[in-house]
């Protein structure tokens, strides 16, 4: 067994420097590496490159890191709900580049996989396949989207083990699998790191082999961004 | 009378057929899922990771890592599933999916909709949109048949940056069920005591009518 | 719940029809579909193109359909291991394609996922390659490899529930979950099948939507190629 | 004298790092595990679908659904998993395998290799050393110097079908170690008491050789 457990965070995000690409999971606030995002926070590193399907709220997830202006681009599918966001993108103080959703899912995977570049249909005769190659197979239209390059993958699991294996809990699984092996360094942040060997080989979502460095969280807020209920009756 | 939302969610529920996996936008399409027949098999598809999506839990009962792509709290149905992104959108482009229904600003008389910027305006991005409308095979939009400003959302051409190029099929407005056709607009019914030419004047894209247009049945 | 159950191999082979694609999960005799291979070999169906990593044995798996001469083509990364396959592959009665594992593999996962083609680097430089489209990224060479086009994908599952969800055991997973959704109608057999709400939501290896008819199957062989032990010592 | 099967696989086990990620094809590769120090943490990938390998069951103890992808019995160590196809493709094309251990029946003095198939000769096919070889940064070849018929292995250019291109890093025979460099086979090692003479006679392609050849330590 290959041991990938660190002390802690700040072993986790142990070179991380200015001007990186850093992927980090998450849909929304659900499944986003708390933990990681704060220790970047602390560490005042700047000019980051952040692959993330969104772009936390103003004073969680990755709206921290902007609050910080420590972000320089974001590449996203969606970044609503955050008003610093807004504010320091139309001042131009923030790069933002929105992708369709799969492709987003689809570039992440191909890095993983080793697959340079994929043709996905979306974004096909829209602005989001501008300047790109497109091409007809069996008489549909395509867009070549490459795999993307990131420095440090940051995903959070539900459960892991020192030698890197990763589940995952509910809809808080998203891109985080997708991300993992798909950048230079992946670390993985888990709610419980257990003895290894008690995870079944069967129902393991990542094999650590995809995982450079693991955790355990010192505390979990998963905030909800929509509470939904409905009443019993 | 025009419809309201949930006039237009009640209208749609009634394309969605046995057997049938559907992916619902935010907004109205939500609302379609109160009205699905219940004598009929159907599931529900997040594109955030979640087959088989149930109503919203019970005041107490929310799970923060158990969402739907509004990222509201949900619950889930027997036989239900969780998987990764990659995954759920192999689902969406590999057809698996039978329905998408979604909003839209704006839809072309050739299929082609508009429903994620306006320019000058803050983006918030396409979320799984743009793979949604270029990857079912069967898209029905819903929306009102104006903006606020009156204007029609039916048009010749889009005036907003696109989403998709011809993949709208149906549309279901506030005042009529309409087929996306080669030639045009084919207006398939009316909303209850809304009248032809209510619905030609609120259109600016083509509109095609033949023969007596039935109200809506709901 | 939309449910998939039928009632046995008979309405679960129904459709399959002389020179249709098919695809058939397992490595070696480890996860093949046992029960709907005996229900093909009963049904007579004859010119199959099989889409399958390895040919089965003389007389178990895919090795009881070439027996009947029921297989016109074979598409497999290696099909050692059959004296019948040699026979009829030597006498060209039998048309054989042999592919990257890796290639087959993928093959499986664009059908599944709405991919046209892949760029792969296994096979760049060889006769694999011949007639197939190259291309350079980054400075490394690459074969566009296309998705499958099969008629039904036969699979085998450990457990599966009505609505079609599937959890697979052990290396017996291999090609089975990327087959599922990669042709028209995939049939899936289990070893057990549960009731619907029984399988954890967050453990499920192939959701239901990919699977269009399941069934248990009656027995199942589960013959071991090659039995490696150690003594107790 | 040189190596015998097992030789050869002592003297690759030398090439595993600790926190090697290791692919070991059929034949004398599979040998390698048996000899690896074990006071590095390595763990065994098998293409077919699993990570974390260890020896073979105990008699009565195998189980049909546990394989190697020689289709041997086998067992997990403690943090083993399972997976599918695809990715366990995904491990070895994205190179989180480092190392890949194979067998061949030529390669080339610019890295080529052929292992796969014999004109005229049944063919088995390549399973999945062609995306093995693509794809690794770090090939090691285990394979005797000279084929049955005395002749050498190690060629200007191979005369079978190729497996890869221009891939192998490095060659391990019954008779020496070699590197595959811009200019030819690099000498690194002898087996014991085999000569240069010995090596440059079962070697084909450009031989280099500089300074004192060391005597492979096992």
């Amino acid at each position: 067994m290959i041991n990938k457990q660190v002390a802690g965070v700040q072993d986790a995000i142990a070179g991380v420097s200015d001007n990186m690409t850093c992927m980090f999971g998450g849909f929304g606030l659900s499944g986003i590496p708390e933990n990681a995002i704060a220790a970047l926070v602390k560490s005042g590193v700047k000019g980051l490159t952040c692959i993330s399907n969104n772009a936390g709220v103003d004073d969680f997830g990755l709206g921290l890191l902007l609050h910080q202006h420590q972000i320089k681009k974001m590449v996203s599918s969606y970044v609503g709900e955050n008003d610093e966001f807004e504010r320091q993108m139309l001042s131009g103080e923030l790069d933002v580049e929105l992708i369709p959703q799969g492709t987003l899912a689809e570039r992440c995977r191909a890095a993983q996989a080793g697959f340079p570049a994929v043709y996905t249909p979306a974004g096909y005769g829209t602005e989001v396949a501008e300047g790109k190659e497109t091409r007809e197979f069996d008489g549909k239209m395509y867009v070549l989207e490459h795999a993307f390059k990131a420095d440090f993958a940051f995903v959070k699991a539900w459960k892991g083990d020192a030698a890197g294996n990763l589940i995952f809990k509910g809809t808080a699984r998203n891109f985080n699998p997708n991300m993992c092996g798909a950048a230079k360094i992946t670390v993985a942040e888990v709610e419980e790191l257990v003895p290894v060997g008690e995870l079944d080989p069967n129902q393991i979502h990542i094999p650590g082999i995809f995982v450079q460095r693991i955790f355990q969280g010192e505390k979990y807020e998963k905030r909800i961004e929509q509470r939904t209920v409905r009443k019993r009756e | 009378m025009a419809l309201d939302k949930n006039g237009i969610a009640k209208r749609i529920a009634k394309e969605v057929q046995d057997g049938y996996y559907v992916n619902l936008g935010i907004g109205i399409p939500t609302l379609v899922a109160n009205y699905v027949r219940n004598d009929i098999e159907v599931e529900f598809q997040s594109e955030n990771g979640v087959l088989g999506m149930g109503p919203f839990p019970f005041e107490g009962e929310e799970d923060a890592d158990i969402i739907n792509a509004g990222k509201q709290t949900i619950t889930t149905l027997p036989g239900a599933s969780f998987f990764d992104s990659a995954m759920s959108f192999s689902m969406i482009r590999g057809q698996h999916v039978h329905l998408t229904i979604l909003g839209a600003m704006e839809v072309a008389e050739n299929g082609d909709i508009a429903n994620w910027k306006i320019p000058g305006r803050m983006v918030k991005g396409m979320g799984g949109a743009m793979d949604l409308v270029a990857s079912a095979e069967n898209i029905i939009v819903a929306m009102m048949h104006t903006n606020k400003a009156g204007e029609s959302k039916l048009l010749k051409r889009c005036s907003l940056p696109l989403t998709g190029v011809g993949c709208v099929k149906k549309i279901v407005t506030n005042l009529a069920v309409l087929e996306v056709t080669e030639s045009g607009f084919k207006l398939l019914e009316r909303a209850p005591g809304v009248s032809v030419e209510d619905i030609q004047k609120a259109t600016e894209g083509t509109l095609i009518v033949e023969g007596a247009i039935p109200e809506m049945n709901l």
